[in-house]
């Protein structure tokens, strides 16, 4: 079994591209050009100058001492909080920029949870000299004003989604839209593993440069290229996607998807899928996502907005019902938890979407000799005001 | 022989009024007296939509319509069950137009046969792809006679064109324009210029256009160079202010 | 002439350590032992490690491409933006906080201005278990609040500086008597290169590894060490000293050190304290400062929070009279709007400490194959809210 | 001689109470009225504090009355104008307290040469570190019989204060603990120790101990072991609450 995406465009059972016939062209072109643009040498150069100088990969590696010795188990922290706009998106949003200049695009849509993506995005459009719309729900614009003000200080313009939940699914839905009305200049730039094939694959393999560092990163500390566990959040699966890539088919190396359970997994605020979903599809994909009997797609609720997202992408529901990866569900309060546990004694801010993944260290328990790669998909800059209002701080 | 394809061969004039509703709304249990008033006013083919919750090719009207009639309660079940007798007073086809999660759930084959059993003739399901239908659903829903219609826009090629005239057996849902429903009003020449080249393509199926008809003018527009257009957001608009009382007078306006 | 410190504690005629004799034994302790404790092997390990692995260094020099077309010269940014915490602060307080370990001290405290070297000693203090007291100016806590949170996150107590000006000068002063009462388990990190010496000098070293790595940086992308200018704000100046530092005596290298001239120079509300100001004492160090005829030091004013002191380093005042740098005077709006423009143009919000800097290519030419670095050193988001507002955005 | 080595040497009781006030508080024309209240009522030595913006060795107090008497216009010039009939009344020492960048400003010299004018008989300069003093500015004060006063504290190590003893030429000020003016009150064993300490080293200077100092019995304690007592903030109080209609009462309080 391969957990890849294979010729086309399925993980198992999973994936495809569901899309209204308005989509069809876009979609198509993309499809037909992503692996040889990819491939072309001037684009591999470009990209990875800008991951470089720009973005300043390689993010460390960083062997985290105080929170080791406490867990008794050996804790690397992949530091995607330090990439430039402060989270793994931006690898993605790069590599997709590039694609959309050489697809011809000159307008630029993206949806947005947290405002991570949209942040991303808005500065890659910054970057090339490209218009960019970002549409955002409603309540997470309330929730993450810091990156709203960001986006708009980058010169993009962001439209709320107001209909269904107002988050991420629902500025999905209006990304979407978008989309279908400006078929020809536009290039959607997806933040997640998820939507119609080839964007789960495609933004893996921009996010593939994570597990690759990863490789390398850990030879040089530990003399092996192979982490015990690799522990990452899933919101829509990119960053997990990125931290798990090129370990997906060696099973020497576990993997586990941190889901939110928001207020408890069975509390009915929840956004824990892999538990809660069933096969569906969403966002131009066939996956597993949290849905009535009757298919209408729930609600989900976090206190992350960055994974209030009712859907995970067809890779990380292939890795799901396969067993390769370890699905966890973490709470509100036990990341929140987390959270503040390493700024205490690492003296990071993560992201709380990140924090999800610490929490794993909470709830189970590793070898004292395991290498644990956690990856802090972002810094909790744009969190503080829900830090500070939980912890009463 | 299909209620649809009967409809097209006998309708000659081509001026056929095909209307969509979102089944559930203005009120939960109206749909099958609107599609007997819709009939009794002359039009000739009805879209019954069967609301969901993240509906992305629709636009605003539409998506309201979805969102109140799910909060009305609508669900498949029940609207299978409110279709139940619709064959005992109504005979144009009928056609339910909805997303395919829902569909998925309810089991394609178990909503194909379903769908047989109540009378109805066809589906519009925007997101299951020409592909994916040809490969995986085609012989269930050849196997119960429903006709699956499929959309082209003025993205589409001619050579996709082509590949869908020849899986589609009853008529070509031709998209105005690309864009969600409800985005625009009245035709220009970039869209009769496009309506003129598929006219041209001598299809198989006969084309029925929707997206931006909203009033007399662009149904007669529309009618020239195709079968029959679909009115979808403008009627939702009109049983938004004016309630069902007012469907004799919505029809007329389109069709006189 | 050298523009580098003398073994007395002066460059040129600056410096000294003017402290009242209850700081002498702790000021005369580190006086002793700095430079054998930073030549330690270990210490100079360990201090690599952090920079690399939990700050991020290198930070990426980035060729701005958009910005040198516009400005028709070669403008490279120095990243300090991308450093954990968000600016070239940090360099200083790992090594700091490794120094205060070695000498035994388990009590921090600190001055912050903009919050970027109170959030980064809160984060050392936090990466090393000590307990952190940060002294801020009422003022600049309630125009840095991100910052704020953050120290908070970060378990340091932040008190409020309620005399004087009520920014940076005054938490200054609070943090000096804090030390007096406090000699004998407490470090003082300073936060720039102001302070009795050793203080200028060590957190000179401890910054000079931006200069050192602009030197293989450029290399790499010019095939020579040396860049034709090199310009940086100048609050305390210590981002300047690290930017100028392994340059200070190669006179090919052109040092454009860049103050705050607020609402104008002459403008009474200004912090353009080359311009402005005299000789005179601040903070145990002699230096230029602004000050009144009788001695009385001067309330600063800038829109940047990091630029708003009165004085400038022993090593910035001894630039200035010699003439080894070039001094400009930036106003708040100039400032701003250089800021946006990187936002617009490059997809990067700096500070607005660092949009200073970058309002010197709005006011110097420079010849077209002139290699321009300019040191971002930081990112904007502390300052969102002023740039908003600033723009009506 | 130099009063202040007069007062030192006819003071035989060893309790000479020296009091400080900041120049210009509460009121900015009352310095030569406070000197003469405070002589007149029993105090030997007199710090006048040349305010200044930023008093970093200063508690609350100190620095509250300095802000204000800057805000009430207090000057270098003006103070040395307030001072200039001074010795006219005033007999006991009289000492200039102030930072040394108002001074550097004024010009070390021509400071001390005003200071000598004015029958200003003495210095405390905070943050003029000995070492610089000795090697720049000694001459300066000595020509002009200028008595530069140096701290030492707990942390001051043996050497270091036998070294200021042989700088020193009219006392040594003994800060009590180690900290910024107003701090605490009362002394416990750490203090009386090191004031033990010092008095067994058999200084050349006498030693007034300042800092803490703020009622009869903390006056009597650090007598006990030094030749005088300061007190600042416990007045600056006094002075703030009761204005300096008080003077007497509070100087009685502190000697009875
Ligand atoms: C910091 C961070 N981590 C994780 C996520 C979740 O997304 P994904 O699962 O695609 O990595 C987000 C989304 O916004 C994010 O901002
Ligand atoms: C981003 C940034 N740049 C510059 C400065 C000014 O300080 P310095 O001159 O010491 O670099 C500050 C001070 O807070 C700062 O935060």
């Amino acid at each position: 079994m391969t957990y890849n995406i294979d010729e086309k465009g399925y993980y198992g059972e999973f994936g495809g591209a569901f899309i209204p016939e308005m989509l069809y062209p876009n979609v198509e072109e993309l499809r037909q050009n992503y692996l040889k643009v990819m491939a072309e040498p001037e684009f591999q150069e470009e990209f990875n100058a800008l991951l470089k100088d720009y973005v300043g990969r390689p993010s460390p590696l960083y062997f985290a001492k105080r929170l080791s010795e406490k867990y008794h188990t050996k804790i690397y922290l992949k530091r995607e909080d330090l990439n430039h706009t402060g989270a793994h998106k931006i690898n993605n949003t790069i590599g997709q920029i590039l694609m959309a200049k050489r697809l011809g695009k000159h307008r630029i849509i993206a949806e947005t949870g947290a405002g991570q993506h949209g942040v991303a995005t808005a500065t890659v459009c910054a970057l090339m000299g490209l218009e960019c719309i970002v549409y955002m729900g409603e309540i997470d614009i309330a929730r993450q004003a810091p990156n709203v003000a960001r986006m708009k200080m980058l010169g993009a313009k962001v439209l709320p989604a107001l209909s269904g939940s107002r988050t991420l699914k629902d500025a999905t839905n209006e990304a979407i839209r978008d989309w279908i009305n400006n078929p020809v200049d536009t290039h959607y730039i997806i933040g997640s593993v998820v939507g119609p094939h080839p964007y789960p694959d495609m933004v893996a393999r921009f996010q593939a440069i994570v597990s690759e560092e990863i490789q390398w990163q850990l030879k040089e500390k530990e003399g092996t290229s192979k982490p015990d566990y690799v522990v990452a959040c899933v919101g829509g699966g990119s960053n997990a996607a990125g931290a798990f890539y090129h370990f997906l088919e060696d099973k020497d190396v576990k993997l586990i998807a941190v889901e939110a359970a928001g207020k408890g997994v069975h509390s009915g605020e929840s956004a824990a899928t892999s538990v809660l979903g069933k096969e569906g599809i969403i966002h131009g994909s066939k996956t597993l996502l949290m849905q009535t009997q009757d298919g209408q797609i729930t609600e989900p609720y976090s206190i992350s907005a960055g994974l209030d997202y009712p859907g995970v992408g067809p890779m990380h529901a292939h890795l799901y019902t396969s067993g390769r990866a370890e699905f966890i569900a973490i709470t509100d309060d036990d990341a929140m938890t987390s959270g503040l546990e390493l700024c205490k004694m690492e003296g990071i801010i993560p992201a709380i979407e990140s924090s999800h993944a610490l929490a794993v260290l909470q709830h189970k328990k590793f070898p004292p000799d395991a290498i644990v790669v956690v990856s802090l998909s972002g810094r909790g800059d744009k969190d503080l005001e829900t830090y500070i209002k939980h912890f009463k701080l | 022989m299909n209620r649809i394809n009967q409809k097209l061969q006998e309708n000659s004039n081509g001026k056929l009024l095909s209307i969509y509703f979102t089944a559930g709304y203005p009120n939960l249990n109206e749909t099958a007296g609107i599609i007997q008033d819709l009939e009794k006013n002359g039009v000739e083919m009805i879209e019954i939509g069967l609301p969901f919750s993240d509906p992305l090719a629709d636009g605003p009207t539409i998506q309201a319509s979805s969102t109140q009639a799910l909060k009305n309660g609508m669900t498949t079940e029940l609207l299978f069950e409110q279709l139940k007798d619709i064959r005992k007073t109504v005979t144009i086809p009928l056609i339910i137009m909805g997303y395919f999660n829902p569909i998925l759930q309810y089991g394609v084959e178990a909503f194909c046969k379903k769908c047989a059993e109540v009378g109805i003739d066809g589906l519009i399901i925007p997101d299951l792809p020409v592909d994916v239908y040809n490969q995986h659903y085609k012989a269930i829903f050849e196997q119960h006679d429903i006709i699956n219609a499929f959309l082209i826009t003025p993205q589409t090629s001619e050579e996709r064109i082509r590949f869908i005239d020849s899986i589609s057996k009853g008529f070509i849902y031709m998209v105005s324009s690309a864009s969600v429903t409800g985005s625009s009003s009245g035709f220009g020449d970039t869209q009769t210029d496009y309506f003129k080249r598929i006219a041209d393509m001598n299809l198989n199926n006969p084309q029925i256009i929707g997206f931006g008809i909203s009033d007399h003018e662009s149904f007669t527009q529309a009618t020239t160079y195709a079968k029959g257009a679909i009115i979808g957001s403008a009627f939702i608009k009109d049983l938004t202010s004016n309630t069902t009382d007012n469907i004799g007078n919505f029809v007329r306006s389109i069709l006189n």
